[in-house]
């Protein structure tokens, strides 16, 4: 048999106007969401761009946060560094508590909860994604604070020879600790439904093998679950870490937002470029604006960033895995 | 009534040159092992995959010649397709189903009701009309989706393993509807199978992979 | 021969997590000041609030499915080169702070914006701080969550039936609407019914674009976050009225649609 | 029927999925070191007896079961059983090859030691035996360490018969094994079937009158006609081709059953 490699051909497709109409509609809608995100990094960048060029690499290592004085008396000066710093501590602390309390209950939703209990509880973590933060952040405030104070001072006392877990001064309240706690609390719920979505996927025959073969569940779990949704979870923990990276009000209302760069996860200061902007754009003057719609942009570049990763780990896990 | 198949088909990396030759009336049974590219031909000939080079002519239509750049789109070859995976709507029960291509084609809903009801019980399958694929045993999927591929009283047939699931009794059934009704209305099929009994059934020609 | 330990272990952990989710909800609950519940209800700062909640959210819903689903749809089947970029775009602003995103969309839209002007000048338009501005930021925060999920839903389904569709001579409309559109309608309900909860819950995009004018455009989020410091108690409830409707409407939705999409 | 104390056996076993009776009162006895093809018309419940011989029948949701599967004299719906031993004691193979596609062809071999625990001394002196034992070594031992999904649909199957072997069960359950594959690859796993009846029990689900003639000694023939599947009939292969007791027995194993 011989195999002639041909050169790969162009398919033309005949259409009717119905079609055309449909292909129309679908290439219009994608094209009205583009432009407007297109527009939106377009805006940020145009209005920080004056803030890049005055304060260039300082930009990113500076940790001062200054409008400096109207009068001119005192020159304005803007650096991100403990923001910036703070919004990854803030955001790993919730990624790794919430994500394999999420695989956890994702794997016992699909394959350990008696029905009776599963449509309730599915229910439930699909309402509570509905809270908005505004409420979370009332909630962890008034009410989540002065445990998870209880918390900080119980793992500081056991692991405070650990560099990270020191604090210089003995106060607990509105930590990136405690804010962690918050925001995990916030995205279990995503995180859990996208890892359920994935679990649920699991292919039956192959689950079929391993209790065939006398495996418990557990191994069933370990050899056939767990591997085939990995990728599904890498994208579940990047939009919660999305989610972590972009949450305002909640992280505002519980973190102590102190101009200097901080990885003591319990003591009482840390930073979130997303609270920074909310908390200063209020009263900021025009070129602050424009520093915080730069502060800004630096988030909006990291979360594509963030995205592009975990989308190429989904895909090359995904050519792997089929 | 004429199917002419000289080319190249591929899917992904697999490539294989075959021709294949169907007259008014015939059944072809395409025979091969796994892998032999059986099902790739039926993809070809249904419109859901490209030849590589090479000519696809069914009476006297180009519907595949990519040296000129014809090509015919699936919804206009008008094939019958029974795949081997079956393929069922989940969403649509046996006889909706089988109604999903007449109501493409525009006929009018108790029209295509009264056909598919007929096409069912041809195939013995009127019993369970009303069922959802998923709660129906691998035997009677297969004969829905027969159904579903004979319903539209299609021009070409394509059948990929079409009997694998079904019982010994309706399988002889079938060995007898099938030739009848491609004589009838003058069609042309192309039947994959693993059954030697199959091929010295009922079919006139056979090509082999 | 006894069941081994770990799936113990295992339960145990989850049903903690469980319970960790569902405190917040909980403690609102318990602290609601229920004596005063009828009394702040009924004020009217609370009935216009509400009120303009649940018109701006019910809109943005809709729009956001209008544009969704064919959105998703393109990016589930498309195959050209650009398609992962273009999805990474569409999921950004899930993760953008929203206020960030409504200065953004002030700065186009606003009556000196860069769009907002012509809009002004030519049609005597102006977008901020008015109803469609609620509905704008709403749609611009809510529409990656209803994209994701039915993106995905889009995705799992099999390509096969699509395929099986057009032998029968369906066209791609006829294949969309009555086999892609089924296959998935449980993501496509879940998924509006989360844009529709991102939308009554949206806060910092809409305080942006909208500001917070009692009555006009201040809506449940704001009116809850404004009263915190001031009227603890007034905030609460506003709180327990946005949870149980929000989950109210939810659950109702899940109870009729989306029990199709379980297992 | 007397009462077995060696290979398997069941009494009066009934099954549901949820309301829907799918099979009624089946007693038969599957000797030591014999094959049993189990036959009859699709929907007679064929499948559903096989997945309750090893516990694989209460992983369907809503399902229910009553009746007794006697494995050497002893119940294995008893009380005080472990099913994931008895699953390990009594293997099985799908219809559908299903080896795990994350895992390498020799890794899918000792897959079920990891699962069901078992230590071993000589993972790759059993990986060779076991693959021998199925009729695969000559063709993948050269490449153990490839992905499971590089071989092809026959030779998939018969790395999950061996990856079956590597617990060293004393029930094989086949489930339509050859059902997905060409003639090629189905007269390989019948030759592995036979071989390897030599000193295991083996049950086989097949819709194939011919296959089952091929490989079996003993077989029974279920019906469902309309109601719950039932046992018609089960007996030597030879006598059941042959001189049927039944007559429906004698229509369907002449095709022209009605």
């Amino acid at each position: 048999m011989e195999i002639i490699a041909p050169d790969k051909r162009k398919i033309a497709v005949r259409r009717g106007i119905v079609d055309k109409a449909f292909r129309g509609v679908v290439t219009a809608g994608s094209m009205i969401s583009l432009i407007v995100l297109a527009l939106i990094a377009a805006f940020l960048l145009y209005r920080g761009f004056e803030v890049f060029r005055d304060f260039g690499l300082k930009f990113f290592t500076s940790s001062k946060w200054d409008a400096g004085a109207d009068d001119g008396s005192i020159a304005p000066s803007f650096g991100v560094a403990p923001m910036l710093v703070g919004s990854v501590v803030v955001a790993t602390i919730a990624i790794s508590i919430a994500v394999p309390f999420a695989v956890v209950m994702a794997l016992f939703l699909c394959f350990y909860a008696p029905r009776f209990l599963r449509r309730p509880m599915t229910s439930v973590l699909d309402l509570v994604a509905a809270v908005p933060s505004v409420i979370y952040g009332i909630w962890g405030y008034a009410i989540l604070m002065p445990h998870a104070k209880g918390w900080a001072e119980t793992i500081n006392h056991w692991l405070g020879w650990i560099w990270i877990f020191k604090v210089p001064v003995p106060i607990f309240e509105r930590s990136p600790f405690i804010a962690g706690v918050l925001l995990a609390i916030m995205i279990l719920p995503i995180v859990t439904s996208v890892a359920r979505e994935v679990y649920s996927q699991a292919p039956q025959d192959q689950i079929d093998a391993a209790y065939g073969l006398g495996g418990t569940r557990w191994g069933a779990m370990r050899t056939v679950v767990l591997p085939f949704g990995k990728s599904g979870l890498v994208g579940g923990a990047m939009l919660g870490l999305g989610r972590a990276l972009g949450e305002t009000v909640a992280v505002y209302l519980v973190l102590n937002l102190v101009f200097k760069v901080n990885f003591q996860i319990l003591a009482s200061a840390g930073g979130s470029v997303a609270s920074l902007i909310a908390s200063r754009f209020g009263e900021a003057g025009p070129y602050e604006l424009k520093a915080l719609m730069a502060a800004g942009l630096v988030l909006f570049i990291i979360t594509l960033i963030v995205n592009f990763i975990a989308s190429s780990i989904v895909n090359r896990a995904g050519k792997s895995q089929r | 009534m004429s199917l002419e198949l000289h080319g190249t088909v591929h899917r992904g990396d697999f490539q294989r040159h075959v021709d294949v030759t169907a007259d008014n009336g015939e059944v072809v049974a395409i025979v091969g092992a796994n892998g032999s590219g059986k099902s790739t031909v039926i993809h070809t000939i249904a419109g859901l995959a490209a030849l590589a080079d090479g000519s696809l002519i069914v009476n006297d239509t180009p519907w595949d010649v990519p040296a000129n750049n014809q090509w015919v789109s699936p919804e206009q070859r008008g094939c019958g397709v029974v795949f081997q995976d079956v393929r069922l709507f989940p969403h649509l029960n046996a006889v909706q189903n089988v109604m999903f291509g007449l109501r493409s084609g525009g006929v009018k809903r108790n029209d295509a009701l009264e056909r598919a009801m007929e096409t069912l019980s041809e195939v013995d399958a009127h019993a369970f009309a009303l069922r959802t694929p998923a709660s129906l045993s691998g035997g009677e999927r297969q004969r829905v989706a027969l159904a579903r591929a004979l319903v539209m009283k299609p021009r070409v047939l394509l059948l990929d393993e079409p009997f694998s699931a079904v019982d010994e009794r309706s399988h002889a059934d079938f060995l007898q509807l099938l030739p009848r009704i491609v004589r009838e209305t003058g069609a042309i099929a192309l039947m994959v199978t693993h059954d030697h009994s199959d091929v010295s059934a009922i079919a006139s020609r056979v090509v082999g992979l | 021969m006894r069941k081994p330990s770990t799936s113990l272990g295992l339960r145990a952990i989850a049903l903690f997590a469980f319970i960790l989710v569902a405190l917040p909800l909980l403690s609102i609950f318990i602290r609601t000041p229920w004596s005063e519940l009828g009394n702040i209800a009924s004020q009217k700062t609370t009935r216009d609030a509400l009120f303009i909640s649940l018109e701006t959210s019910v809109i943005a819903a809709i729009v956001a499915a209008l544009l969704g689903v064919p959105l998703s749809w393109m990016l589930a089947r498309s195959t050209a080169r650009g398609t992962s970029l273009v999805r990474t775009i569409c999921i950004v602003p899930m993760v953008l702070p929203p206020v960030v995103g409504g200065i953004a969309l002030l700065t186009a839209f606003g009556r000196r914006g860069v769009f907002g002007r012509f809009l002004y000048d030519w049609w005597g338009v102006s977008l901020p701080f008015t109803r469609t501005a609620i509905v704008i930021a709403q749609v611009f925060v809510a529409l990656p969550f209803l994209v994701l999920a039915v993106e995905s839903a889009f995705r799992q389904l099999d390509t096969g039936l699509e395929d099986a569709a057009r032998t029968m001579g369906a066209s791609p409309l006829r294949v969309f609407l009555r086999v892609a559109l089924p296959g998935a309608r449980g993501s496509i309900v879940a998924g509006i019914a989360l844009a529709w909860a991102r939308s009554l819950g949206e806060f910092g995009a809409s305080i942006t674009f909208a500001g917070s004018f009692p009555g006009k455009t201040q809506t449940l989020p704001m009116a809850v976050y404004e009263l915190v410091a001031t009227d603890y108690r007034a905030s609460l409830v506003m709180s327990l009225i946005l949870v149980v409707i929000s989950v109210g409407v939810i659950a109702t939705m899940r109870d009729r649609w989306m029990t199709g999409a379980q297992r | 029927m007397s009462q077995p104390t060696t290979g398997l056996a069941t009494r009066g076993l009934h099954a549901w999925f949820d309301k829907h009776h799918a099979l009624a009162d089946v007693s038969i006895h599957f000797p030591e070191n014999t094959v049993t093809g189990l036959i009859g018309p699709s929907g007679c419940g064929k499948s559903t007896f096989l997945r309750l011989l090893n516990r694989m029948h209460e992983f369907i949701p809503k399902s229910a079961m009553a009746g007794e599967v006697l494995f050497n004299g002893e119940d294995i719906y008893g009380a005080d059983v472990d099913p994931t031993e008895i699953r390990k004691r009594i293997g099985m193979v799908f219809q559908k090859p299903n080896p795990f596609p994350s895992m390498t062809i020799g890794e899918n071999v000792v897959a079920g030691l990891k699962l069901a625990k078992v230590k071993t001394s000589n993972k790759d002196d059993l990986i060779e035996e076991c693959l021998t034992r199925a009729g695969l070594w000559k063709e993948v031992g050269s490449r153990l360490k490839a992905p499971a999904s590089s071989l092809s649909g026959g030779q998939q199957q018969r790395l999950c018969i061996a990856r079956a072997l590597a617990l060293k069960p004393e029930v094989l359950l086949m489930d339509e094994p050859c059902s997905a594959l060409d003639p090629g690859s189905t007269l390989r796993v019948e030759e592995t079937i036979e071989q390897l009846s030599e000193n295991m029990t083996i049950v086989i689900v097949t819709h194939n009158m011919q296959q089952a003639a091929r490989v079996s000694d003993y077989c029974a023939f279920f019906l469902s006609g309309g109601g719950p599947g039932r046992l018609i009939e089960a007996d030597e292969t030879s006598k059941i081709f042959s001189s049927p007791q039944d007559s429906r027995t004698a229509d369907y194993v002449q095709g022209r059953f009605g």
